[in-house]
């Protein structure tokens, strides 16, 4: 293809290494959440692990990318262009960082998958597989497809807003802080599980949630140094406060727990890894080690007692989908303000032809946490009470006894219980 | 004094503690275990094929109870295990006669320490 | 080394990785398959993958990938480059892709790892560890060794028919026919489990299986994406369809089995994804993401209907390694010739110097299927009768009864399971 | 910033992914040591793992990288550059290999967590948390970051001495000889589990730790084909024997197993495997193929002994780091000079103008590996006895025997354990 | 009607329970269990050392059978659990009386219930 | 001949092992079991909230023995498996009576095969 600028092989090599790394995301999701269920429901959980891998993929390829990264339509609610259906267009195209655009479209595409399967946790235990399957799908088409265009889309509108947009560098907003509000949301509309929260319900696999959360920690990698599409400085600079803020956020927890309880828990440990992960997603590209030091220390610390204020208010997000992403993401995407480097700021002040302060970009920062809070939890409940009234969402009493792996997929996890 | 030992489906577990706690009793051990399978009802999948295993899971309930809770703790299990009007697989209860029971917190025995 | 062509850094960076991530899929097999088995085997299934490790991972140095790679010998039978023993030619080698030798080496040393476990899946539950180890050195030497030359070495008679070769971009005939059609062979011979089919058979840890398959998808980026020998268009082409046969299998395999039962389950996602997968493996480098999805959901409807005819005929592929490996990759091995991009196809057309259709093409593809079963299939029978009746290949019935790991390797997988 | 090297994009890629992989081995570590201990400890065990990430995740950035790679202060015995306390003089900086010091400082970072992760398997089942993390912590300080600074840092003595430095590739002293010596020192101070050698401890999840060797030997492709920070010949070579090296040490030791006890174990395959990649650690850079599987079998041969030794001595080194790690690290760093390259000979010959022979740095490997012993060995009893009479190390008994993931963590690993 | 319990070694639970079956006892209970190691025989390998591990997998067959099958199933289980001529860890057989047994499914009790 | 099943907590298993062996009482059968939680003492940590779960892991032993090792067996026992003076969830030593001990090594039974 002529014309087409020359594939660099070392960018492109880091990104198809960025989205192996995305896609290892998704069973070390499973892990994690699979491990923190009863025992009856670990399969059915990974399985919205899995199902996002399936339906989403399939689905991006189709049409979502067609719909998040075509040109505006409808007045910039979305975005379209046909001809990147089934990724047509991107058949030959090279982009302008020297990629491939289809390893752009791949990659992008983990996120889409990995956003719904987030969901999942705040509903995890009670739920029917076939509801959950048409609520993902119609949720990726409605909610996450649109979000994606609006802050990474070049024409999106949170992507120009103030001075050099909304930074949103790897997904705070859109994958954490809309996958957070939407588990609230469906946390709420569905009600708690059976016996919740009188009866304590135990992980049925801590050992399984702690390697979950390791690989976790190793796809973000993909995940936040990735979203540069490079393979250069600014892709070292994330990677690097990626690692700060996971292993801040999981010293953070740990502290406060030993503090408050006299004593550490593995699950603390992973859950404050995960809460400086989470936090560190949009702030990577701006943000130097010090400022993710103190994100992630933010993150948990206020994760935290986010969690101990649900306990109180006695709602069943199960796996605290809101209380560590939709929380930690609000506060990466609200106080990395306060950490922006200072070659940012003045590329900012520059492009206005002026000043460029502070308050300026947390303005656009909190515009693009509110609308993102807005559009998705209304969006979602809607979807929420269409699917419930249509294919039914919420698992019956009966269903929900005998756990999901029993009553929706008619197996169990671990054989290995049954003596020979 | 009777132990009684229950051996039910796992997804009738929760529904049978809860009738037991109506009926009052609330100190059972619970276990693992796992019994021939139905072969008639509700198989497993595998790959398409509908299986039934040789040994299913199976959960075991150990009661010990003074005799006047004997009868109401069958009639709670027997009301809560079943699924729909009784299928093959839905268990067993066994009673033995049980001789001594001590509360190891307070070292007291008999009937009191049920 | 003056006269060497340029190490491009960047593709082998690609290259490195791609290595490492087809490493991975070895842990990620033994994960699929050790999940599957009853959990007295559970050890001893996980060690045949381990085993090739070892026992392959030598030989590929020692004289394997001299045979493999060298100039033609024995009539094309085989090839061989003796100072390519212990790699020795390869040590300051960089090959035309700028890529050193050592790490091609490596790369394709991971394939010949993984092909002769694959295998293992057919016979599990029932065979020696002693056994197991010859059989494979053997059939690596045998059958893997040539078949790689024939497809893959410069001069192999398969790489070379017709206008541009038979199409077999990452191993579906090598890897996957050969594997599926020596596993059947192998399970017929051996014959079936004590209690088979009478007895119903318990996978172990389908929570561990499920991982297993998403290490495999990942794992799988670098077998299909890797194989282009580049970072670049060709590579991202790879990676793309890849990732879109996985889901799309996955979906199939789901939709398939909701029709079918009415309920979709784990283990058919995950082999759903595993049929995707080994489908677009020979077809990754021609087809687009339309085919792609064609390619997937056909692998999975037809390796879903091998299986239940498998399930009449009651012989005991005990992991259904010719219902998915054999089968998806025949498919996908023939089927590619509806798919196969225009570009392609006219510089085939070119080569011959004329016209070259599709059905030119499928002449060309099923002779590389026929003659990968015909000689999987008959040398390994050979080994198969060799080896049981020397060193001994089937367990004993009472070593099949106490199971593999006790009678074989002294040892429990799962110790939690005893109280204290 | 003007004047500094451009970015090579493609060794970078690579060194983003060896820094990715390097943490794979982290989890990959935890889930070697957790199945090997029994179900009460699993967690706390892991929790060993993890908390060195988190803890010395931060100190790496805080402190850590600017003492070990600022210039010598204190007469050599440290680096400091204070312009590197978090890693701030590293923000635009790249460095001649082409590669952001963000990345090399992230990749060292992982070294520095995994050497005292690796120290836990000596006392596990018997260690208080809270006296571990302090003293990871001093220790890291202590003798981690010293050792580093000698053998890696450019004015360090280790790395200069002799013609061309001790050779110490990726670690073989820095990590393994000094966490196994210290393991060893620490075993010995702690005294033995309850019951030990008497009561024999199962290992309650060998599957996890077999998957946990293929995450290693996954890893394991980053910390030592990483360590050339480059994406070339010299990554290509360290790549291949690191292969080979784990390929045959498994090898080796299923063969010992099978020659002594006339089956072989997956234990005893995962402990070969590690026993090799510790092996080549020190040696990758300079040996070649067949002096791999030289060095591999030897060092399964001598840690298959000394583990023998260590059960008649009676001392316990709960999961044998001193047995392998030790033992194989200083195998390697020792007999790797029988098989050096002989353009690294020449190399070093010409560097001190006159003859370099294999006597010559056989000194100097000696040299180097004394005195990791006695430094490592000595500071690390000093903080042993200083944590121990100040925060507390050793577990009461009542905690040991109720297991450290009650008493200290007040949590269960495996839920699934209890009906229900 | 009497209650066995049985504690066999894992490796023989196949051949006990085809033994069962040609004794015409259908219906069993088994679940995993530990005993004291049997010091002697087949220890386990780690890293290079057979070690007797302090406690063992056992498996627990439960059998509620009526007074005419007890020795019919036990020496079912005495033919079918012993390592060759009988070693230490081959197992305990234990008989306890029992009173009531119950089927769930219908509710009936006594001896057809069994 | 009795049948003595001990229902304790899992962190006290090593001790009451040991106290069993000082007992010379060196047979016995363990595994896992779930009771029900003590409502009060030392809960279980998730995401820094204190639970007590439904559920908490037992440790469920039976001891076949002699009349006249009953007494000292469940001395043993209480003394091991008591949390300071005695905590709710301690558990239970139940007792029923052994009809027939089979030792399936050598066939042999009665008080001799206990
Ligand atoms: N006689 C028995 N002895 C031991 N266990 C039994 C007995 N009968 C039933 N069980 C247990 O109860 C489970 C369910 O039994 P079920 O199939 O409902 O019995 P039935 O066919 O008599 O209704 C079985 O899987 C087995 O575990
Ligand atoms: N008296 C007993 N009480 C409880 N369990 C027993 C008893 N005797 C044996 N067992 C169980 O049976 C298993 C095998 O016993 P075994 O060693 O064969 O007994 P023996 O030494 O009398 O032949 C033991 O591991 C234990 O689990
Ligand atoms: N009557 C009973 N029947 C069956 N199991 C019992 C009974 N009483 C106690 N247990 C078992 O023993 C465990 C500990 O009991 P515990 O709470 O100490 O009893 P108590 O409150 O009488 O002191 C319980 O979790 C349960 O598993």
């Amino acid at each position: 293809m002529q014309g087409s600028p020359p594939v660099d092989s070392g960018t492109t090599a880091w990104m198809l290494t960025s989205t192996a790394l995305v896609l290892l995301m998704v069973p070390g999701l499973a892990m994690f959440y699979g491990g923190l269920v009863r025992t009856k429901n670990v399969l059915g959980t990974m399985l919205h692990s899995f199902a996002a891998m399936a339906l989403i993929g399939v689905f991006w390829v189709v049409a979502g990318y067609a719909m998040a990264f075509g040109p505006n339509v409808l007045g910039g609610w979305i975005g379209w262009n046909g001809d990147l259906m089934f990724l047509e267009a991107a058949d030959a195209k090279i982009m302008d960082e020297g990629v491939p655009e289809y390893v752009f479209a791949m990659f992008q595409g983990k996120f889409a998958i990995i956003t719904p399967a987030i969901i999942a946790g705040a509903f995890a235990e009670r739920v029917r597989f076939r509801g959950y399957c048409v609520f993902i799908c119609l949720w990726a088409v409605l909610v996450y497809t649109p979000l994606c265009h609006w802050v990474w889309a070049s024409d999106g509108f949170l992507f120009n807003l103030g001075a050099a947009g909304a930074i949103d560098f790897a997904g705070g907003t859109v994958v954490h802080i809309s996958a957070g509000i939407a588990g609230l949301v469906a946390a709420l509309y569905l009600g708690a599980r059976r016996g919740y929260p009188g009866t304590a319900m135990h992980p049925n696999n801590l050992v399984m949630t702690l390697i979950g959360a390791g690989l976790l920690w190793v796809g973000w990698f993909g995940f936040n140094a990735g979203s540069a599409i490079a393979s250069d400085l600014q892709t070292a600079q994330a990677l690097t406060v990626t690692q700060v803020a996971a292993a801040a956020g999981g010293l953070a927890w740990m502290l406060i727990e030993a503090a408050h309880h006299g004593r550490a828990t593995s699950l603390g440990v992973a859950s404050g890894i995960l809460a400086g992960l989470v936090v560190i997603t949009p702030a990577a590209g701006v943000v130097q080690p010090k400022g993710a030091i103190v994100l992630a220390a933010l993150a948990s610390a206020i994760s935290y007692g986010a969690i101990l204020v649900k306990n109180r208010l006695r709602y069943d997000d199960t796996l605290d989908v809101f209380g560590i992403h939709g929380v930690s993401g609000i506060v990466g995407a609200v106080f990395l303000t306060f950490f922006i480097r200072d070659s940012w700021m003045s590329a900012a002040a520059s492009e206005v032809g002026g000043s460029w302060g502070m308050l300026d970009q947390l303005w656009v920062q909190l515009a693009g946490v509110g609308i993102t809070l807005v559009y998705a939890g209304a969006v979602t409940l809607g979807l929420l009470v269409l699917v419930d009234k249509t294919v039914g969402l919420r698992l019956s009493e009966k269903g929900e006894m005998a756990g999901m792996d029993h009553s929706e997929h008619g197996e169990q996890g671990y054989g290995m219980l049954n003596a020979g | 004094m009777k132990l009684i030992t229950a051996i039910i489906q796992p997804d009738t577990l929760d529904a049978v503690r809860e009738a037991l706690l109506r009926a009052d009793v609330t100190r059972i051990t619970v276990s693992r275990a796992s019994g021939r399978a139905r072969p008639d009802a509700s198989p497993e999948l595998f790959r398409g094929t509908a299986v039934a295993p040789a040994l299913q899971a199976r959960v075991r309930l150990e009661i010990a109870c003074n005799d006047e809770f004997v009868d109401p703790a069958i009639d709670a299990i027997l009301s809560a295990a079943r699924h729909g009007d009784g299928e093959t697989g839905d268990g067993k209860i066994f009673v033995v006669p049980l001789e001594r029971c001590i509360r190891i917190r307070t070292g007291e025995s008999g009937p009191d320490a049920i």
